[in-house]
């Protein structure tokens, strides 16, 4: 399950969904991200998440799918957030329930670091001194490719 | 509108790109066979940014919302997409 | 900060938590670990967990020491529950704040392991047929010990 | 109560162990230098189930609540603790 929305999550929801989904399953792997307080610029006062309608639902289905082929997968829910978020809000979501517990771990963790390169969101960091955009960061580059290196 | 009217793709850009050429999308002509590198040509040849963001091998593609590169054929009324390097999470 | 309750927890609380304490980094990663509804036996119908007090606590605390030399740990935090459980109940949570993606994850995922293999809990798994005390897997054991081959 | 009642470790058994024994701690005189094995070996002198399970060699073993070892020393009063492999999470 994937959800792209502008507004804000709840964990104990997603938890919920994921735990009676699972039903009579072991193990449930979450992780939350929350936008920084602190960015490429000092004086970052939030950010403005641009996104593409369609392509992205269908990029992080895709990985759910990949992790589902990987790993026992009973569960899996992402939400991504769009919009102009604050410092501290919550921006994604990726959890996972599984039978076993390294397998949550694993698909929870593949997801989210996948999503992180092939996923098209776009962060523009809005300062007092002007806007801009983010950014890739070579270690989100790295920690993805890592995935494909233990497959091999 | 003519036959040829219909041989196009639909080339959308986001975010820095979007920005730096300063629409959101443009119809492309193409005629079969067509890879995107014939688009990017296409668009290259409207000179000043257009060929410098075309030249950016950085600038990642995907043609009908599917990761793609500069090889993977296109047929009328295709959507292609260009932009930077996603940056979400 | 590390709890052994024969009470249930609330996810959302020990997140709000983690998040409180983590104030402007970017990453949490939760488990949660279920009662699952089968088990070494066919009719299980509950377990009953004990522990040795005060080691047990002791024990964690130090995982938890330990996880902080090797990643960024900003607040982390377990609950682990004994006495008697249902099937599908909550058992245990470990969640893990940090400023690095990568560091919430491994450090969430080493205590868990750690956890498995060092801190004083047993299980008894409750049947029809009669009670039973469960058996160490080996599958925990080699999964604990990968962190200190990592580590090496 | 002469000295020598001092110089004895509390033993605590958890689980199974615990069952099997039908005892939760039994207090056990030491002499100095004393390890864990000597202990070991007084309450095997007690014989039958005893002396089973102090020849387990998949047996846990904790001094004042801190993972140990047969040969880990001890002084009067310490806290051996002896059980199963742990089962929790």
């Amino acid at each position: 399950m994937v959800i792209i929305q502008a507004a804000d999550f709840d964990l104990a929801e997603e938890y919920q969904k994921l735990r009676n989904s699972g039903n009579g399953t072991g193990a449930i792997a979450t992780f939350t991200g929350l936008v920084r307080d602190h960015g490429d610029l000092d004086d970052v006062t939030g950010l403005f998440l641009e996104h593409y309608p369609g392509m992205t639902e269908q990029v992080i289905e895709g990985l759910i799918t990949e992790a589902g082929k990987r790993w026992d997968v009973r569960a899996a829910r992402v939400i991504h957030r769009i919009g102009s978020l604050a410092l501290g809000d919550q921006i994604v979501f990726v959890g996972v329930c599984s039978a076993h517990r390294g397998d949550a771990f694993a698909a929870c963790q593949f997801i989210m670091d996948a999503l992180k390169t092939s996923a098209p969101f776009w962060k523009k960091e809005l300062s007092r001194s002007g806007d801009h955009w983010v950014e890739q960061k070579d270690s989100d580059r790295t920690q993805s490719e890592q995935w494909h290196k233990r497959q091999e | 509108m003519n036959d040829q009217s219909h041989a196009t793709v639909t080339v959308r850009f986001f975010a820095r790109l979007r920005e730096q050429l300063d629409t959101d999308s443009v119809a492309v002509p193409i005629s079969e066979p067509a890879t995107v590198a014939d688009v990017l040509k296409t668009l290259a040849d409207r000179g000043s940014v257009w060929a410098e963001l075309c030249a950016d091998s950085r600038v990642m593609i995907a043609v009908n919302q599917a990761m793609a590169k500069t090889t993977t054929p296109l047929k009328p009324r295709d959507e292609v997409a260009f932009f930077p390097p996603v940056t979400g999470g």
